[in-house]
Order: C-alpha cells, then structure tokens, then sequence
C-alpha cells in the first residue's frame, strides 16, 4: 500500500501539483512558506519605492499607470499571503515575522528611487528580472502558488512593458531626460542582476527546492537568461549598460558579463542597505497606525455576529 | 475662457485633488484589502479628473497636464475639502463619505445634462462613486459601532470636516449662467439625509458647525494646497515643454 | 565643470540643507527662546549656504539662486546627514551636534587655506559653528541627563543619526586633487573625541552602527531630498526667467 | 499726604511713566496685562502665516531676510511677555491662555498666505498698519511696555520697508508677477483696515486707555492714518486699491474710504476665520510636543542645583 508520502513523491516525480489537503513532508511546507511569505512580502514593501513617485508623477497618465501598478502589488500580496495561508499559516502571523525582521524581502527594495526614470528602470529590470525568476514557478509543485504566480506572471509582464515605455518616452526625450534614464539604469543594473541571488557555487536552498519541483532553474541559468533579454532592449532605448565586461559570445548566443558584487548583496540582505530600516519603518508604521482600525472592524463584526446569534 | 471651461475645471479639480490625497494612503493604509480599495477609489477620482480636465482643455487648446501641472494655486478651482492633509483613517472615511456622497448626487443629475461630454463622464463616474459611498458607509459605521477608541475618532473626524461641506452646496453667477451645470443648493437637504442617516447609524452624534469654509471655487484655498501642488508639479516644472 | 566648483558646492550644498531643516523648526520649537536660537543657527546656516553657493556660481557665471533653485536632485552634493527630515528635538540638536562639531573642524582647517574666497568664509562660519556646537551640546546634556524620557529620547536620535556620520569624513578623489581642499579623514578622530565626550557627559551611551551610508558627494541622496527640493524650487520652477 | 494711587494719577497727568514697582489701580494692570498679552500671543501666532513661505521662497536673499522676520517676531515675543511679566503674571500662565482661546491674538492672523506676494501684502500691509497702532504705544504710560514698543517699532519699520519692497519687485517683474501682488493687496487691503479694531462707536476699552495713557489715538484716527500713508504707496507700486470709494480729499488732505466690513471681523474675533483653527492647533501642538524638551531643562537644572548646593 502506498503511504501518504509515497503519493506525495510520486506526484512530485510526475510533475503534478500538491494541493493544500495533500500530505507533503514539513521541510517541503516549510520552504513553501517561506518563499511564498518572501514573496508576498516584496510585493507590498515593493510598493514603497514606487509608491514613493505616485505624488510626483510628471503627466496624469503616468500617475494613473503608477498608482494601478502599485495597486496591483498589493494584490499580489493579498493573492500570496492567501496561499501561504493553504499552508496553515496565517497573514497576521507572516506580517509579524516581516516586522520583527524575521522574515526577509526581495533586497532590490532596499535602494532608493531618485529620480522620475527609477520607475521606468524598476518596471523594465526589476519586473523583468521577476518574471524570470518568476514564470517557473507557474509549473510550480504547489499548486496554489503556481495558480497565484500565474495570475503576477501576466500583470507583471504588463508592468515591465510599461516600464520599457518609460524609458523608451525619456530616451526619446529632451537630453536631461535622456540622462536621467541613463543614470538609472546604471543605478539597477547591478541591484537587478542580484534579485536572481548568490551564484550557484554559494546557494544554500536550491537544490532540495529543485527536487520538490519548486525550483525549475538554477541562479546562474536565470540570471543568464535575463541578461540575454535585457542587453538587446538596452540597445533598442539606445542607454549602455554599465557594464565593462559585457560582450556577445558568437558561439554560445549568450552575452558574458561581470559577476555583480555579491559582497554587496550580502550586506543589504544582512540588513545594511541605503533603505532597509526606512522600508521596515515605514511599514511597521502603517501596520501599528492600522491597529485601531482593525480592531475596531473586528470588534464591529463580532457585534453584528452578536446580533444575529 | 467660458463658462463651460470654468465649471469643468472645477469638477475636474475636486477629482484631481481628491486623488492626490487618496493616493497617498498607498502602502499606508490599516490593512492590504484596504490598499487595493483606496488604490480602486484613488483610480477612479483621477480617471474622473482625467476626462473632465481633457474636455475642459480641449475647450480652449491645452491639455489635461497642462491644466493640471501649469495652473498656479490661485487657479485651482476644488473644494477645500479635497485638499485638507489626510490625518487618520477615519479623517480619510469622514472624507470620502462626504465628498463621495456629494458627487454622486452631482453627477447623477450631471448625466442627464445637455453637454453630451459631461453626461458621459457623468454617467460613468456615478457607478464608480456609488461604489465610493458605499465603502465610506462600511467604514464610518465599523469605526462608529466598534472599539471606544474607533467611535472617539470617527466622531473626530466627522466634526472636523463637516465645517467644509458647507462649500460643496454654494451656488454663484456662473452656475446661474450655465444651462448644463448643475446648482448643487438644491441638493443639499438629500445629501444631509444620506450623510446623516450613515452617522446617526453609525452611534456618532451629528457634527456642528458654527463656521463654513469657503474660496475653493474662486482659487482661495487654505495653506495646504500649495505644498500638494509643489508635490505634484516639480517634475513637470522642471523639465517645461517634455513629454512623458 | 572645475574641482574648485565641486568642491564649494559641496559645502554650500550642505548648508543650504542644513538651513531649509532648521528653518522648519522655526514657529514650532519647545519654547520661544528656542524659537530664536534656531533662528539664528538657520540663518548662519543660510549665510554660509549663500556665501559658498555665490562663490561656486561665480567659477562657473551662475547665481547662488541658479544653483539652489535650477539644479537637479541628483546634483546636489550635500551630506545625506543634512536631509534627513526633522523628527523630534533630541533629533535636532544630535544632528546639529554631529554636523556642526564636523564643519568647526573643516572650517578650522578651510580658513588657512590658499584660496583667499574659502578661507573668508571658513573664517567667519568658523565662530558660527562654534556656537552651534555649543547650543547643541547644552541641549544634549539637558536632554541625556533630564528626564527618563528625554534621555530615551536623546539616546534613540544619537543612535539613528550615528550610521550618517561616517560620510562625512570620506575621502575621495577630487579631494586628492584639490590642493585647497580639507581632507576630512584626518578629522575623524578629533570629532569622535569631541562628540563622544558630549555623548559621555550626558550619560547616553556611545552609539554604535554596523552600516554607514554614503553617496551625497555623488548626487545619490535618501528617498527625502527630492520632497525637499520640491517645496524649495516650486515657486522659482513656476517663474523661470522671473527676479524676486 | 499723597497715597500711592494718587501719585499714580499725578504721573498719568504728568505724562511720566509708571514702573513695575509703582502703584497702579487692579483695572490699569488687568487691562495692561490682557493687551501685552495679546500683543505678544499676535507676535507669535503671526511667526506662522509667514513662516509657511520660508521652505519655499523663491530666492536666497528673500529666504534669508523672511526668516530673519520671522525670527524678529518671536524676539518681539520675548520682550512683549518679559514686560507682562513684570506686571506679575508669568508667560507660561498666558500662554495656557492662548491655547485655551480665552485670550486672543491679532485676527490677521486668522487669513492664509496662499502666494509669494502675500510675504510682501504682510510686511508693506500688516506691519504698516502694526507700525501706526505702535508707535503712539512708545510712548504708553507704562514704562516696560513703552520701552519694549520702542524696540518692536524699530524692526516692524524695516519690515514694512523689506514688504514693499517684495511688492515692489513683483511689481516690476513678469505680469504674472505683477498680478500676484495685486491679488495679494485685493486680499490683504480689509483686513488690514480692520486691525485698527472696531470703529470708534462700537469700541469698547477706548475711553479708559485713553484717560490711563495707554491708548494716545482712537482706532478711527489710526486707521484714518494708516490710509493716508498707504494708499500713495500702492500710486507708486501701480497696484490698485480694492476700494471703489477711495477718494483723495482735498480739503481736508485725507482719504474717503469705504469701511470695512466689521460683521467679518466679530467673526473672525470670534474664531470664526478660516486659519482660527489652524493657528491655534499649530501652536498647541508645538507647544505639547515641546513639554518633554521643557520638563527635562527643568529636571537637568535642578539636578545641577543640587550638585551645587
């Protein structure tokens, strides 16, 4: 007779997908929660930086564009958390483990948006690097993470086109805009290629998530995979990438470059970034400001339940 | 300019600074539902800006950015209160009940009105406030009929706006002169049966006020609109004649 | 663009920033004498702000109003310690004890200097800054050894300020070049004694940091400058051309 | 023999000056008190309408004589409290006044700075109009009150000449300029009229001031006064008077004008203006987030009182 965990491995190994009510072994519901909660986090601390141009927005088109993707990112949230929440956790829990910085969130968040063409460079790299990271796990083994990534997959590939939009507007532009989308894109170009995380030789995680079908692909594979769609979209806004060693290998029809800094990434993900303690303060802010509020929608619902028992 | 310019820009306006101010609670707000609802209204009012200050730009050759990143303070035509600073959720539910419950009466008679253009926007901006009311009702009962804090607050935030409602309802010249605008006097005993009704079931008392605020309509505001307006406009301004 | 302007603008930059802080401490201070002494201390900051600013813009045919109203963000050169918004007072007087103790020392040095404009300028900031220093320096022993709250609160603003400290002694290489240009390296250690026998005295204890921030020499400022700028450049940016 | 309150009068009617120390009847230091106190609270409630325009004054040079202003005022402040003092109330005592609305300040106050201009409309306007009611005050019958005024008046002078100037320069500038100083004067004209205080009929504590020297001219005389001078200085700025009756008297060498509308100033005395609210709330709030700076000044100087006895 097969065990519960028998079924499990075996669903694994025919590619299907484990469903809230399947047994799964805990490592397997442990990572889970932990790169869904990672996940959900980034999307609402990754409404920051951007959220930070909302007011600003230079046309009310770009405004309306901006405040329906931050938008979407709370959704995403609320998508992400919902299935972390099929894990038998629940969202109050993961939001305190956010706040006390028990839990991490994308280190890309961690640097400040400057100028009116960060935007543009966080649609274009950011997203674009998140769709990377990200289309895999549509054929993800869980199968409410998979479904929820299938619905960020598609609006995110929304967002990055309007983030190439951005650029390609202040490329096309007068030349401080121009500069301005230079100069960003010199400021993401190493964040972003650091959102794939450490280079395989030094990843902790990946290969037990390889083997839960969790992970399709390695760090290197993906981050490879972005810089080969990004170079050539550089090219096309006409803005050069800052990057010395970045050259066109004939034979393998990939781009080489260089190996960002991960000393770098080590430091902003240990804590010691330009805006790690402003994002969690800024969070945490709202979250107890809230507090109020939504004691005071339970303590509401709880009467209406009163008075209807 | 004309008089259709004038009342457009109005309309426009509130919605413009209405959404400002909405847009603010983004990734501030009590909860992630409530991001993606204040994000929902927030779109809404700047959808509605939008199309008032297009038709009303297209009436004398400039554009909605124009009108709305090259216009000083003096030019601006909203309600005060749009422009007050956000303070506490329940100053942003006060807020939203008021205002929202005023437009949605403006603009249901609005899309009945003889300019085709501003019956369109009407009628497809009357769906979206009604959804608007309706949140802000939610709120200002959950937050009138729950904790002692919440009730205290609520109460707060209703007094402290109700002495700028008053200008919502001011009729003047130029709505006596204009055949399609609406005179917003004679809306004001439903709109006080609404608002009331919302507060009377949410446990609060109903606010007094022994003084009305007034200007917005003739560009004199309070001190706040010129720091959102320095907010809104200094990208724009300091790049004149670009394009986004 | 010469290393002498760079470097000037450097230091204007920083006192310019520092001003448009102080400044909003005017009108809402613990007390009217307070009132009065940021006064002063933003108008020595100003001074200096104007001094160096004329002085930049005059190597290069602009105003001191071209460089504070038409420059961008990412051109200004302050220190990030100096556009930090406000927070409470224990914030004010640790920052205004950090930065004005590191401009007495730079100004100290700056005033020997071979370049005559420099050097009248550090000359003359120099006795402000002493008295900032002073000022700050009474507030933070008031405030380390007042109250139990005062000295949570002076501890918590010496430790959220410390992690901008580092950048003010950094290095680089147009420092390397200039001849008349103070490396500020050598400073630390005569800062850190000075600072932390304030700290010492006041019975706080000495914050420690295991990250610096750095980028204002570069234009790479926090997420608050652009607000700044905004509020400071709107009224300029809307007149261009215009004299006031 | 002479009692003390006799010597009072002799020096009343000797024009001479009562000092703290002297004699003086309970209404001459109750009314003394009530208008120092209101004298000071206008200096520094009136830091705020002008204080809004530093952050975002259009030049250097303007920013840094505005802030001095402002400071100027709070300097005004202190002088205007140490001589209520010396008549035995504290400055804490009134201010807790203030902040509970039960003593009042200027209602010119009571009006937003909506532009630039306005900076100008205040200084050439407000001061103008502080400079008439003050300057017969230098010669008030109490000594540290007159003294105090003397000091006051000299700045409030090259504040008035530093606002025209403002004007001045608007005036000769763009027409947008130009048209913002206008609107500034179509805004400020009646208020200023109005800060001379009701008209003589309906004015309450005249007579008694005037028979104690503390008041030397009737609000109507001031206000008479204060037309006079200004309205050949908005001749020289080519601004307009909002005041259709204005007309040059040749006879009597005077201005007609047309009253302002005092229902508005009750109003607005009452609390009924549209910056009431903020001021106060404004003030307040400074004043209770500067408790705890307060009470540990407090606490560190009684420590070291300790330590030195």
């Amino acid at each position: 007779m097969l065990t519960r965990m028998d079924s499990f491995q075996a669903t694994i190994d025919a590619d299907g997908r484990i469903e809230p009510r399947d047994a799964m072994p805990e490592g397997y519901r442990k990572t889970l929660i932990r790169q869904i909660a990672q996940h959900a986090h980034s999307e609402i601390i990754g409404m920051q930086p951007e959220g930070n141009w909302i007011s600003r927005a230079p046309s009310l088109r770009r405004k309306a564009i901006l405040m329906a993707k931050v938008q979407d990112e709370a959704g995403h949230g609320l998508y992400l958390y919902a299935a972390a929440e099929t894990l038998g956790v629940d969202r109050a829990e993961l939001l305190d483990l956010l706040h006390a910085g028990r839990q991490k969130y994308s280190s890309i968040f961690n640097y400040p948006t400057l100028t009116w063409a960060d935007i543009g460079a966080i649609g274009w790299l950011v997203d674009g690097a998140a769709i990377v990271n990200q289309v895999p796990l549509c054929r993800c083994s869980y199968g409410p993470y998979a479904r929820a990534m299938v619905r960020v997959c598609k609006e995110e590939s929304f967002h990055q086109r309007q983030g190439f939009e951005i650029l390609h507007t202040l490329c096309n532009g007068t030349p401080g805009q121009k500069a301005m989308a230079q100069d960003a894109l010199d400021r993401w170009w190493w964040p972003s290629l650091m959102m794939f995380g450490p280079p395989d030789a030094a990843s902790t995680h990946s290969e037990q998530s390889m083997a839960w079908g969790i992970k399709r692909h390695s760090n290197d594979e993906l981050r490879q995979r972005f810089v080969d769609m990004t170079v050539p979209q550089a090219d096309i806004l006409g803005l050069r990438v800052p990057d010395d060693g970045l050259v066109y290998d004939d034979a393998t029809g990939h781009y080489t470059f260089t190996e960002p800094d991960y000393a770098e990434l080590y430091e902003v993900v240990k804590g010691n970034g330009p805006c790690n303690e402003k994002r969690l303060a800024h969070r945490v802010k709202a979250h107890e400001d809230g507090a109020w509020v939504r004691e005071a929608a339970a303590a509401y619902a709880a009467k209406r339940q009163e008075a209807v028992a | 300019m004309s008089d259709l310019f004038d009342y457009t820009v109005r309309l426009g306006d509130d919605a413009l600074i209405a959404a400002q101010r909405t847009a603010e609670w983004i990734a501030a707000a009590p909860q992630l539902e409530e991001d993606v609802a204040l994000g929902n209204i927030g779109l809404d009012q700047l959808g509605q800006a939008r199309s008032l200050l297009q038709y009303a730009g297209s009436l004398d050759g400039r554009t909605e950015d124009d009108l709305a990143y090259f216009r000083e303070e003096r030019e601006f035509r909203n309600l005060q209160l749009c422009e007050l600073p956000n303070g506490d959720f329940a100053h942003a539910m006060a807020r939203l009940l008021y205002f929202a419950t005023y437009q949605h009466l403006l603009y249901e008679e609005l899309r009945t009105c003889a300019d085709e253009t501003l019956a369109g926007v009407a009628g497809k901006a009357v769906k979206e406030v009604a959804y608007h009311v309706d949140h802000a009702t939610q709120w200002v009962l959950r937050l009138g009929d729950g904790t002692e804090e919440s009730h205290r607050r609520m109460q707060a935030a209703l007094e402290a706006l109700w002495p700028y409602t008053g200008e919502m309802f001011e009729s003047d010249e130029l709505i006596g002169r204009l055949a399609v605008a609406v005179d917003p006097a004679p809306l004001r005993a439903e709109w006080e049966r609404r608002v009331l009704a919302v507060i009377d079931e949410s446990t609060c008392s109903r606010p007094e006020a022994s003084y009305q605020h007034t200007g917005g309509r003739s560009g004199r505001h309070t001190e706040h609109l010129g720091y959102l307006l320095a907010e809104l406009q200094h990208v724009a301004r300091s790049h004149p004649g670009a394009t986004w």
